[in-house]
């Protein structure tokens, strides 16, 4: 492989990491529990941020040229987590709109204009987020390890992506299997019942735009870690509409399909315009790709509305454990290999 | 509970007390007294004063428009009355939000069906449970090792239920596939797994052909049998003479007369408001 | 038996006509085989008690549920399963049990609406005669109908409906939500004003006394089957009727039309059941 | 003061003028038809990129804004008979059909972008003369647009209030059904107030080109989040209170980018909204039977 196509690769490969922890965490709290959250963005956004400003070294470095809150320089994976809490405790006030009891749309609605306040006060607040430049120059973690050593820092971190994912993977997967994840599908399908059950409403609601927040604003700090640069113009509301794309598409509230979703949508769609041929003006093919994801969502909820991968129906064996993907492909090959052993006979 | 006493009736403050000290309990599970509630122009529940007795079956009659569910509703806290005060177990429960009265074991059921459509069956008793340990975020990541025990146990209770009400074949179908009264019946066995000390249901045998009706009463009798108190709301007379004493019959937002349903049936007012309205 | 009887029995022409009507939520029928008339300048009453499927059979009658099987005919039309606005076009006039004014509307709107297929000086002209016929509603005039208490509501969607003048009153338990007196005032006033006017009614209620007090001819319904049909006046004087609302059935009434009467009090086409 | 304070709030009135016409076609067609429409905005740069076909052959922007009224009626009948209604028939749900309107207008908005590009493009508007009216200094076109959004208002009014129309429109938005026990053909009702509302949107597009006087396919998009404040704080669903938000909006959005910080002319009125939201989710003028539908 020559290093310019393993750049790419490896590249490409941390995209996806990043939008897979994105889109799980779109997913616990649309999917699962049922929040049309249109500004998930902003939680991306915001640890995407905060991650930024605690890796970056004080604000007189490199000459001063830009404003931060922040700039303590810590160490790494520091940055990282504090990113994660920063998009669980902002779930409050984004909660605190959707809380009250609007109509669905309606809330909807309400949620894409706090994440259009929320870029344009990132946008003109220069002091504090330094406008629409952004900041740049955020520190790689561990970066010296390396050396100037790049294609190698680029598998570290791709490994690196790739471990978070599957950290989150197993948390995301011990909600959604829990007796909570019951409770947030319950109070999906019917609220009013599930209070009436002794279910917090307020309470499961805040969590779970605190748990999906945390894993937003984790492939949001991610993303900055490796890119280094962090703008308003970059974190705009129509991303979430990606997101969704990828989830309805793969299979709400399925975390495997919300994977497959995410190679589809976003990842496919990018990487697949690039070996197109430039033509026409510039702009077309991004065109293009919007056009495309708006037939996909149609084409989705018309035919197939529950995705590629339909949400798992939960079922329980005889001594009362849910039965997983494994035990199923097991029962599977049980009844086959009775069946060759029957028909060998 | 002594605390939320303060400032109540002393009498009934100290009833209570003596009740709760020595472990015996009042006959009445449930008072609403003097509820009133409008909708717009509309009076809906009009000075409606019940008592609950415990251990038996209440029934609530009365036409269409009496302020029968209205008034469930507002017991239930899922709407909340202009005035009025409502106490549960001794306790004032008037302002409580519905989740907080239905974790003190008031639960309710819909006269319209309001199952879990994607969950399945035995999942809608499931959640039902109430003090969950894996219902928490630490619970949850803490994982099956944690909360397994328990859940264990509560699909073991609750498929006893299912066996118990003949639903067992249904155990892993989506909610949202099952019949009008298919759909009943998983409603009144979720209330069950909730651990119920008063279980309100609004219209249980609505949209449920006759004979599932008999079934659902049979089962209404055991629970009572096992001292379980219920208020009910029911159109169907048959039924309510066949389960409810006393029954308490609304008209107009108020309450008309409390007897058995024989009783109420040669009391001129209680004919007057079914049949001249 | 009253002699007057000989007289409530013979019918006029029938005005609806609905025959082996079956109709329900869903492909589910709650009503089945129902058999009623309706005729012309009669007041009709179906009663009986919570939950027999009156107002699901009103409800399909007038086209706002589709009906699953039978046959329905306005002055010898079939209007099976036309639209409500199309039935409205024909003649007839539907007062639903609740959500029947425009609670965003004041009452004058509400009547205006109501009168939205007339030409405006007709609509003017009847909306002042209706005005004169019922003058409580004349201060209310400018009010936000989401204001009213029941009993004005009630009475400004009866207005609403004459102002098309129908031939055929479809009136679904009018006086669900008013006390006794505003409720027989209700039904001996108004119901009774409007037949005086020629057009025909046919009326839901749950409390029967009041309402076969005002009509010629009752069907009685249990379970969504009619169970009885003679006139209002022999239901009204079977004493065991009233048992009947609260569950109790007095022996040999069950079956049987009330005090014996002979196939007069039935319609051939609705056998008691 | 009153030398940053007038401009100010004349531009706040020309904002506010074409707010209220768009704020009020969106408004109805909530009302009428219960969707909450966000290929809006998109719809209205259609029509503006339409008017801009017919501007560029010649003809004077006040014909290309006729032109796209008629087109947005068009486009706006279209997409409900053919994707709205079907998908409503099919069962989607209230958030379902949010996506189902998103996808539309990126359908539509990216559309206009694969056929324009990036580029900037502006109508060819006759000599514009300046006239000072007391305090407020004004252009033709913005006195022009103003004139034009208080006409389509006392339309509106008229419509609403005076015909049979306008009646059946209101009746149906308050209760379809009982509408149709009046013996109204409700279905063709919603059609009516689909062909309105998307005249009054073609018209909000081009009078928001006119006022930005170089706009982009995105140009009317990023509108919309305003116009959808300005709905709401009136109360979706209310055309008077779509009038009332659209000049709260308006002014509070001018006034705040003259004495505030331009760029947060919209955050004011976002603000504002996020408020109502909070107190009063129903908004400021609606009735009961809305407030029972929005805030359950």
């Amino acid at each position: 492989m020559s290093s310019a196509f393993q750049f790419y690769v490896t590249t490409l490969l941390i995209y996806a990491g990043v939008d897979i922890l994105a889109a799980w965490g779109l997913n616990l709290q649309f999917g699962t529990a049922g929040l049309l959250s249109f500004a998930f963005i902003v939680f991306q956004a915001a640890g995407a941020y905060t991650a930024g400003v605690l890796a970056l070294g004080p604000q007189t470095d490199n000459g001063g040229y830009q404003h931060y809150i922040g700039g303590y320089a810590l160490p790494f994976p520091i940055p990282i987590l504090a990113a994660m809490a920063v998009g669980a405790v902002i779930a409050v006030p984004i909660g605190l709109i959707a809380l009250r009891r609007l109509r669905s749309d309606y809330q909807a609605v309400a949620l894409l204009v706090v994440s259009i306040i929320a870029s344009s006060i990132a946008t003109n607040e220069t002091e504090l987020f330094n406008g629409a430049a952004g900041i740049s120059l955020v520190p790689h973690p561990l970066a010296d390890q390396f050396g100037g050593d790049l294609l190698t820092y680029q598998w570290f971190y791709v490994g690196f992506t790739a471990a978070v994912c599957l950290v989150a993977y197993l948390i995301v997967h011990r909600v959604t299997h829990s007796p909570l994840g019951r409770a947030f599908r319950a109070m999906r399908d019917n609220e009013q019942a599930a209070s009436a059950l002794a279910k917090d409403i307020t309470g499961l609601r805040l969590l779970a735009f605190a748990i999906g927040g945390a894993l937003g604003a984790l492939s949001g700090a991610i993303l900055v870690l490796f890119i280094g640069t962090w703008a308003p113009s970059a974190w705009l509301y129509p991303e979430t509409f990606v997101l969704l794309a990828a989830i309805i598409v793969g299979g709400t509230n399925n975390s495997l399909g919300t994977v497959v979703g995410v190679l589809l949508v976003p990842i496919g769609f990018a990487e697949g315009s690039r070996f197109l041929p430039e033509i026409g003006h510039p702009g077309l093919i991004d065109a293009g790709q919007w056009i495309a994801i708006g037939l996909m969502l149609l084409i989705f909820l018309w035919f197939r509305p529950q995705g590629i991968l339909p949400e798992r129906k939960h079922r329980y064996a005889n001594d009362g454990r849910l039965v997983t993907v494994l035990d199923e492909l097991a029962g599977w090959l049980r009844r086959s290999l009775a069946l060759i052993q029957r028909s060998s006979r | 509970m002594a605390a939320s006493l303060v400032g109540s009736n002393p009498k009934i403050l100290s009833l209570n007390s003596v009740a709760s000290a020595t472990g015996l309990r009042t006959a009445t599970v449930l008072q609403a007294q003097d509820i009133w509630r409008d909708f717009g122009g509309v009076i809906a529940v009009a000075g409606a004063t019940i008592n609950v007795p415990r251990g038996r079956i209440t029934g609530l009659i009365g036409p269409n428009g009496a302020g029968k569910s209205t008034l469930v509703n507002i017991i239930s806290g899922a709407i909340k009355p202009r005035s009025g005060v409502i106490t549960f177990e001794g306790v004032d429960i008037t302002a409580e939000a519905a989740h907080r009265i239905a974790h003190r074991g008031l639960v309710r059921t819909f006269q319209l069906s309001s199952e879990f459509g994607r969950l399945t069956v035995l999942e809608n008793l499931l959640v039902a449970a109430p003090h969950q340990v894996g219902e928490s975020l630490i619970g949850a990541v803490l994982g099956k090792r944690y909360w397994q025990n328990q859940e264990a146990a509560l699909v073991h209770q609750a498929r006893e239920l299912l066996i118990r009400f003949g639903m067992s074949a249904k155990e892993e179908e989506y909610a949202e596939n099952l019949s009008g009264g298919q759909r009943r019946l998983v409603e009144i066995m979720r209330a069950l797994m909730a651990k119920p000390k008063l279980l309100l249901l609004d219209e249980p045998l609505a949209g449920v052909n006759p004979s599932l009706g008999q079934e659902i009463l049979g089962y209404l009798e055991a629970l009572r049998d096992d001292g379980l108190t219920m208020l009910m709301i029911e159109h169907d007379l048959a039924a309510v003479e066949r389960v409810c004493n006393p029954v308490i019959v609304m008209a107009q937002g108020k309450v008309l007369a409390q007897g058995t349903l024989n009783d109420l049936r040669n009391q001129q007012e209680v004919l007057d408001a079914y049949f001249i309205g | 038996m009253p002699t007057s009887s000989v007289e409530s029995t013979q019918r006029p022409a029938a005005h609806l006509e609905v025959r082996d009507f079956t109709a329900g939520y869903g492909r589910i029928p709650i009503v089945s085989s129902i058999n009623l008339d309706v005729g012309e300048g009669e007041v009709v009453a179906i009663v009986g008690p919570n939950g027999a499927g009156k107002s699901t059979l009103l409800k399909a009658i007038v086209g706002v549920i589709p009906s699953l099987g039978g046959s329905i005919r306005l002055r010898g039309d079939i209007v099976t399963n036309l639209s409500t606005d199309d039935l409205v076009r024909r003649g007839i006039g539907y007062v639903p049990q609740s959500h029947d004014v425009f609670d965003t509307l004041t009452v004058e709107e509400n009547m205006r609406i109501g009168g939205y297929l007339l030409a405006k000086p007709e609509a003017e002209a009847r909306m002042a005669r209706i005005l004169d016929t019922f003058p409580t509603l004349r201060p209310l005039i400018r009010r936000i109908a989401h204001k009213l208490s029941g009993g004005e509501r009630k009475l400004v969607a009866i207005a609403r409906v004459m102002m098309l003048q129908p031939s055929l009153y479809v009136l679904d338990e009018p006086t669900s939500n008013l006390s006794v007196e505003l409720a027989h005032k209700l039904l001996t006033d108004y119901v009774r004003r409007i037949a005086s006017t020629g057009a025909a009614v046919l009326l839901v209620e749950q409390k029967a006394k009041a309402a076969l007090e005002v009509s010629n001819w009752a069907y009685l319904m249990v379970a969504g089957a009619i169970s009885m049909s003679s006139p209002a006046a022999m239901l009204l004087a079977d004493e065991s009727i009233a048992h009947r609302f609260l569950g109790k059935v007095t022996a040999g009434s069950s079956s049987a039309p009330p005090g014996g009467t002979g196939p007069d009090s039935t319609l051939p086409e609705a056998p008691a059941v | 003061m009153p030398y940053l304070l007038g401009p100010s709030i004349g531009f706040g009135l020309v904002t506010a003028s074409i707010l209220a016409l768009a704020a009020v076609g969106f408004t109805m067609q909530f009302g009428v038809t219960n969707i909450l429409n966000l290929a809006y905005g998109e719809v209205m740069a259609t029509s503006g990129f339409v008017a801009l076909i017919v501007n560029r052959a010649g003809l004077s922007i006040w014909f290309g804004m006729a032109a796209a009224a008629v087109f947005g009626a068009a486009l706006s009948y279209l997409l409900n008979r053919v994707i709205f209604i079907p998908f409503a028939r099919r069962g989607t749900k209230l958030f379902g059909m949010v996506i189902v309107t998103i996808a539309v207008g990126l359908i539509l908005e990216n559309s206009i972008l694969a056929i324009t590009g990036p580029n900037f493009f502006s109508y060819i508007v006759p000599q514009e003369s300046t006239y000072s009216v007391g305090f407020l200094i004004l252009t033709t076109s913005q006195i022009v647009l103003m004139g034009l959004a208080t006409l389509a208002m006392i339309a509106v009014h008229s419509l609403l209030r005076l015909t049979r129309l306008g009646m059946a429109m209101r009746a149906t938005a308050s209760d379809a059904s009982l509408a149709r026990g009046c013996g109204i053909r409700t279905e063709r009702i919603v059609d009516a107030g689909w062909l309105i509302s998307g005249a009054m949107c073609g018209i909000a597009g081009v009078a928001l080109f006119i006022n930005t006087t170089s706009f982009t396919s995105a140009t009317a998009n990023s509108f919309l989040v305003v116009i959808v404040a300005a709905a709401i704080l009136g109360g979706v669903g209310q055309p008077y209170g779509a009038m009332l938000g659209a000049l709260v909006i308006g002014l509070t959005s001018e006034i705040a980018a003259a004495f505030l910080n331009p760029a947060y002319k919209n955050v004011v009125a976002f603000v504002i909204l996020v408020v109502v939201l909070l107190l009063r989710p129903q908004g400021i003028l609606a009735q009961i039977a809305v407030q029972r539908e929005i805030a359950r």
